[in-house]
């Protein structure tokens, strides 16, 4: 086990250099004049001279890729040229708005699709099964954003129930993100981004949760604990679910790594101050640093959750985590 | 008395081109302290029956008729709760392949446990008590009973199979083909296990199986199963010695035998019948050689021959003769 | 008589979480045109693998193979093409030796294309193929998938493919364990019809001495990777050397009601391999074990014409 | 089951299709919606009621925002065009970049899933490595960042979507082909002398072909989404007429505000629309192609 767990950190460490590098290319090798993406016209001489020191602007290429890496693994990610403050200080801002968005939503849906799911495996055919999984599908098929649009005419618009976006009411403004954890502002404006996204994100677990229980229920052990006379409740619970889980904790690993990135359109659509929002108003305003430092924080999280997701499964299941075959 | 008195029993499955009886009109006896051998090839309804007398069947499949008198009670009249409150205190089920039988996520202490504790009423300490004992009555070390199935060789998956199997105490245990999986070696290790434990706690057992050699080996009596119905039955030294049955005559010499090398095999050719419509006949008509119009037409009834010998068959009075033609495999090349 | 294929040496070694697996060690045998050689053993004693790097379906870490004359250890390319429409194998599971998705035809052609025969030769080919498996008339036949065939008919089948490029070597793995005792007999007896009519070698892989006994004359025991016995099958039956041939035979049931049902004159499990590897690697459940066993490994002697043995027991016979 | 039906494979599968049909609502729901979807791209023409470029007028003034009518089914937009023409037209460029971009990924996943899977080895690890790093590339963020350093339009949706998502499909072909590799019959191809070229193309990839266009009817719905994200946060092809960009100019126009339903609600149902039906089909094809599945 934990000769894996140091086989999957050695690959972590791997691949986080190459989707660092890829970036590089990425932002170096484009059309145009790359250094330029990294000068704001608007910098002072002794700001511009800073930077293309610090960023080797003016250095051969291998160069500039040594510096830029040193950077990265310094924490260094340059400056804005909007905002004119760091990259890392507008990121630190801005991840605990994604953090408590995707989480929230994110385990709403995954505790209302497992639970669904369940049941679904248990209620084979009839209308329930006929409705439900049709409206799992649907909610996966919509686009995320318009989900977002539709909720935000009816119950903020229309309705007037909930705020049109921000993270908090106009002239309010908050210290820390800790204060505003406890701010009923802060989840009232938070409560239509999360229920879109987790409109979205429920299907998942739903379907998958429904699937692996009906293969689980098929599964000769299933068929042994009857014969051992065992309670339906000790069969459901002791074996089908605790085997039909496994899947769903990988996808939820995964999942918070996916929606860390993906968020981009619900932050868009109701203004939410979060990761994505910063990386599409970078990118829409041509503010490279900060669309770069985005784009690798996001990468990071995305690669990161990977791999817990595949230590998660390994750590749940004896069969990977002995080593036996899968 | 028997322990076990199966009379007329239909279990029928719905499959897409309509019911089909796996079981048909089957009868049978288990009387109490012996092993008796299921025989047939795949497909005959073994396991079916097996699964239905456990009353774990398929949700495609039912008992569609017949009695099963277990220790005197009918158990088509027990309600869903008594039939379970029943499994695996007083009937318990060996499977053929452990490794899926087995959760693969818990320790086999935890699947000790979970039985003798939720349906033995046992306390934890006394669970893990026994089942070091069952561990060490089956012949593996108590030690490994923290592992997973998957730690385990197919012998050892096949032993903790077993002490699974005698937990509460039953007084029935079916074993659906055992060994079918093991090796020669393992596979014998696994009969003695069976038959010593049978003969020390006074169990009864069916031991469902395809290879009339583990029957020789290891059962006082044999059922020989065909096309979902008994079609010869009796002690296993009358059967296999002087079988009645022309498919028992055949499936006798379809196994070489190891200290014999002038000895050739009898293939019987053919299929079993299509059950969705089985033969108005003798299900076994179209693959017998000695086959005549009466074995089309009409289906011979189970009757007693010889003391504690039954047979299904219009050709039981020739057997004598027969069973000399029926180790000839030109007979049987007849009706390829 | 000269043998057609010969092995020398054959080794295997796997390499699992950095432990060397010795799959196969030092295996010699050879089989001559028209002699059925038969490998018996648990599975995990390296029965396949051998089998397998016979055909050249597994690369040998180690050895020497030699057919009709040729050195066809590392032949590749259009030598290995050849070697193969020589030497066919017969798998053990035939619900699952054919292409679910070809018809009959198809998977009898295959072959023939392969190794470039003629398109005129196939019809007469595939038709007399098709008559000595016994599936006649070939026509009804031929334009049926896998899933329309009954287990015995398809190993008839996966048989027909196996000889129709006339091959003089034919390896059989458990050929009849997944079938139905009805049906074993009948493909039992087509192996032995082809292997007279036709002068064939053939290698039958089997766990089971009984079925060893039907079609082979001679007979190699091997035990976790190494040979521990070899001779004619009936003496070997009826005289075993090594204790482990003896358990072997002590194992098989027999059909008849009165047997021996004494416990077996071995103990634990495969499982119980010794961890060192120098010695008898059968020590930990032999019967007569002695100290001179754990220190040094018996090599293959001989005890009497076409007899061998590796144990160290003296009177080992 | 137990016995092996008998039947003129011709019969059987006949029968299977009448079966599927009458047991896969879904799969036939969905074939429905694509034949719909096809229908009208293919007659966009003779289906819009107006040019879906064009200003309309009332009178002098632009027909801005009429709600629906009998002139406008789904009323106008904040420029005076007719949304339902711009609907119907819409269809086309989903179907182009849901099929290009389908296809592309389909078909990389396919053929890198069957040489990792079948060649094992240093190409094995090789592609896994790839997949790897790809699937470390979060999707939106990398079509962005890609159409902002380039320029955008469908182009960069198709390369985004062929870049990234085929892991998922070679993962699972890969997997697939896994297993097919240890079948005896891949080992009888070996055996009959088929080359490994051969093996791998002819033997085992019509295996896997039905699982390949199962994640092609999905990977469809994947490609539409993207362009309509990309479309709607402003990197799509403004000059298009698509369900994404209709949805972007509603959202940038103060449609929400206003509760113009009519105009934003009709171009994202077709959008749900499409992708369901690619899901549908895939669920109701994966019970027939593997029944296995359909029994539980």
């Amino acid at each position: 086990m934990l000769k894996h767990a140091l086989g999957r950190l050695g690959h972590l460490v791997l691949v986080l250099w190459a989707v660092t590098t890829l970036t590089f290319v990425m932002f170096r090798l484009m059309p145009g004049d790359p250094t330029l993406n990294f000068l704001s016209p608007s910098f002072s001489e002794e700001t511009r001279a800073a930077l293309l020191k610090s960023f080797g602007l003016d250095r051969p290429m291998w160069e500039q890729y040594l510096i830029y890496m040193a950077n990265l693994l310094r924490g260094e990610l340059g400056m804005s040229f909007l905002q004119g403050k760091s990259v890392v200080v507008l990121l630190g801002e801005a991840l605990p708005n994604t953090v408590i968005l995707t989480v929230v939503s994110l385990s709403c849906a995954y505790a209302f699709g497992v639970v669904a799911g369940a049941f679904l495996a248990f209620r084979r055919g009839g209308l329930v099964e006929a409705l439900a999984i049709p409206s799992a599908l649907a909610t996966r098929a919509a686009p995320e954003f318009w989900l977002g649009m539709l909720l935000l005419t009816g119950f903020a618009f229309q309705a007037g129930w909930f705020p049109t976006g921000g993270a908090l009411s106009p002239g309010k403004e908050l210290g820390s993100f800790s204060t505003s954890l406890v701010s009923g502002d802060y989840w009232w404006h938070l409560a239509l981004p999360a229920l879109t996204l987790m409109l979205y994100l429920q299907g998942l677990p739903l379907l998958l949760m429904r699937a692996t229980m009906l293969d689980v229920l098929n599964d000769e052990f299933i068929v042994m604990a009857r014969m051992k006379g065992l309670s339906r409740w000790s069969i459901v619970i002791r074996h089908a679910a605790r085997n039909a889980l496994l899947p769903v904790v990988t996808a939820f690993a995964l999942g918070l790594g996916a929606s860390i990135g993906g968020n981009v359109v619900v932050e868009t659509v109701f203004a939410w101050p979060g990761i994505g929002r910063l990386l599409v108003q970078a990118v829409q305003t041509a503010d490279y640093p900060l669309a770069q430092g985005a784009f690798i924080l996001i990468a990071a999280v995305l690669v990161l959750m990977n791999t817990v997701a595949d230590l998660a499964y390994a750590l749940l299941d004896p069969r990977v985590s002995f080593g036996a075959k899968r | 008395m028997s322990l076990l008195s199966v009379r007329d029993l239909t279990v029928t499955y719905d499959t897409q081109r309509g019911p089909v009886r796996a079981v048909d009109g089957l009868d049978l006896d288990v009387p109490a302290g012996s092993i008796t051998g299921l025989v047939g090839e795949s497909g005959c309804g073994k396991s079916t029956l097996g699964r239905a007398l456990m009353g774990v069947l398929p949700d495609r499949g039912k008992i569609a008729a017949g009695e099963v008198i277990f220790e005197g009670q009918d158990l088509q009249t027990f309600s869903a709760s008594a039939r379970r409150a029943l499994r695996w205190r007083r009937m318990a089920f060996i499977p053929q392949t452990a490794m899926n039988a087995l959760d693969p996520v818990q320790r086999l202490s935890a699947q000790m446990a979970e039985i003798l504790i939720e349906r033995g009423g046992l306390s934890g300490r006394e669970a893990t008590a026994r089942s070091s004992e069952l561990f060490r009555l089956v012949g593996l070390d108590p030690a490994r009973l923290a592992a997973y199935p998957h730690h385990f060789s197919g012998g050892m998956r096949q032993r903790a199979s077993i002490a699974l199997a005698l937990a509460l105490n039953p007084s029935l245990v079916i074993a659906d083909e055992p060994v079918t999986a093991l090796d020669v070696i393992v596979q014998r290790q696994v009969l003695d296990v069976l038959r010593e434990l049978q003969a020390r706690l006074q169990l009864s057992m069916i031991l469902v199986t395809h290879d009339m050699a583990v029957v020789a080996y290891a059962c006082d009596r044999v059922a020989v199963m065909y096309a979902g119905q008994i079609v010869e039955a009796g002690l296993a030294a009358e059967v296999l010695e002087r079988p009645l049955h022309p498919y028992t005559m055949g499936l006798t010499h379809a196994f070489p035998d190891v200290h014999d090398s002038q000895m050739s095999l009898v293939p019987i050719e053919g299929s079993p019948p299509d059950l969705h419509t089985p033969p108005p006949g003798c299900r076994f008509a179209a693959r017998c050689p000695f086959a005549d119009a009466r074995c089309n037409n009409e289906p011979p009834p189970s009757r007693p021959f010889g003391p504690d010998h039954l047979v299904a068959c219009w050709h039981a009075e020739d057997a004598t003769t027969l069973r000399g033609r029926a180790a000839d495999p030109q007979t049987w090349a007849a009706i390829a | 008589m000269t043998a057609l294929l010969q092995a020398e040496g054959l080794q295997k070694t796997f390499h699992s979480r950095g432990r060397e697996v010795h799959a196969v060690q030092n295996v010699s045998l050879s089989v001559s045109p028209g002699e059925a050689l038969g490998i018996v053993g648990e599975s995990g004693c390296g029965k396949t693998t051998t089998a397998r790097m016979l055909l050249r379906l597994e690369e040998p870490s180690a050895g020497r193979i030699m057919f009709d004359g040729a050195d066809i250890t590392n032949a590749h390319g259009r030598h290995l093409i050849a070697y193969r429409a020589r030497a066919q194998l017969v798998f053990q599971n035939p619900f699952d030796a054919l292409n679910p998705r070809f018809t009959i035809r198809r998977s009898l052609t295959e072959p023939l294309r392969n190794f470039a025969i003629p398109v005129s030769e196939h019809q007469d080919r595939i038709e007399s193929v098709m008559r000595r498996v016994r599936l006649v008339p070939a026509e009804s036949w031929l334009d049926r998938r896998p899933h329309e065939l009954s287990g015995g008919q398809l190993q008839r089948v996966v048989l027909a493919r196996a000889l129709i490029s006339g091959p003089s070597l034919i390896v059989a793995d458990e050929p009849v364990s997944m079938l139905d005792v009805s049906v074993r007999a009948g493909i039992l007896n087509v192996l032995r019809d082809a292997r007279d009519s036709l002068g064939l070698a053939a290698l039958y892989i089997s766990h089971d001495l009984a079925l060893i006994r039907y079609v082979c004359e001679q007979t190699i025991v091997m035990y976790l990777g190494r040979i521990v016995e070899q001779g004619p099958t009936a003496e070997l039956i009826s005289r075993p050397a090594h204790p482990y041939t003896r358990a072997l035979v002590a194992a098989v049931p027999v059909a008849r009601v009165e047997q021996n049902r004494e416990g077996l004159p071995i103990r634990g499990s495969l499982s119980d391999a010794p961890p060192d590897p120098s010695g008898c690697l059968f020590r930990n459940r032999c019967p007569s074990v002695m100290p001179r066993c754990a220190t040094e490994a018996p090599t293959l002697r001989t005890i009497a014409p076409g007899r061998m043995v590796a144990c160290h027991l003296e009177g080992a016979m | 089951m137990l016995y092996w039906t008998r039947e003129c494979p011709s019969v059987r599968s006949a029968s299977r299709v009448l079966r599927f049909l009458r047991h896969e609502p879904f799969a036939v729901a969905g074939g429905a919606i694509y034949f719909v979807i096809v229908v009208v791209a293919v007659f966009a023409d003779e289906l819009a009621p107006y040019d879906p470029r064009a200003i309309l007028k009332l009178g002098s003034r632009i027909a801005r925002y009429q709600p629906i009518s009998a002139q406008h089914w789904l009323g106008t937009n904040s420029s005076g065009r007719d949304v339902l023409s711009q609907v119907i037209w819409g269809t086309r460029s989903a179907l182009e970049v849901g099929l290009t971009a389908a296809i592309a990924v389909v078909a990389i996943g396919t053929v890198l899933g069957l040489l990792s899977g079948y060649l094992g080895g240093w190409v094995d690890r090789v592609i896994t490595w790839l997949a790897d790093i790809v699937l470390g590339l979060p999707f939106l963020p990398f079509m962005l960042v890609l159409a902002a350093l380039t320029h955008p339009g469908t182009g960069i949706v198709v390369f985004s979507v062929a870049a990234l998502l085929w892991p998922n499909t070679a993962r699972v072909i890969r997997a697939q082909v896994l297993s097919l590799r240890e079948r005896a019959w891949v080992e009888a191809a070996r055996v009959t002398g088929c080359s490994t070229t051969r093996i791998m193309f002819v033997h085992v990839l019509p295996q896997v072909l039905p699982l390949a266009a199962l994640y092609g009817s999905v990977a469809i719905g994947w490609a539409i989404l993207a362009e309509a994200s990309a479309s709607f946060l402003g990197f799509g092809d403004p000059t298009a007429i698509s369900w994404g960009v209709m949805l972007q100019e509603a959202y940038a126009n103060q449609a929400l505000s206003r509760g113009a339903w009519n105009w934003f609600a009709p171009p994202g149902a077709a959008i749900m629309a499409m992708v369901l039906a690619g899901f549908l089909i895939s669920r109701g094809s994966e019970r027939l192609l593997f029944p296995k599945l359909a029994d539980q």
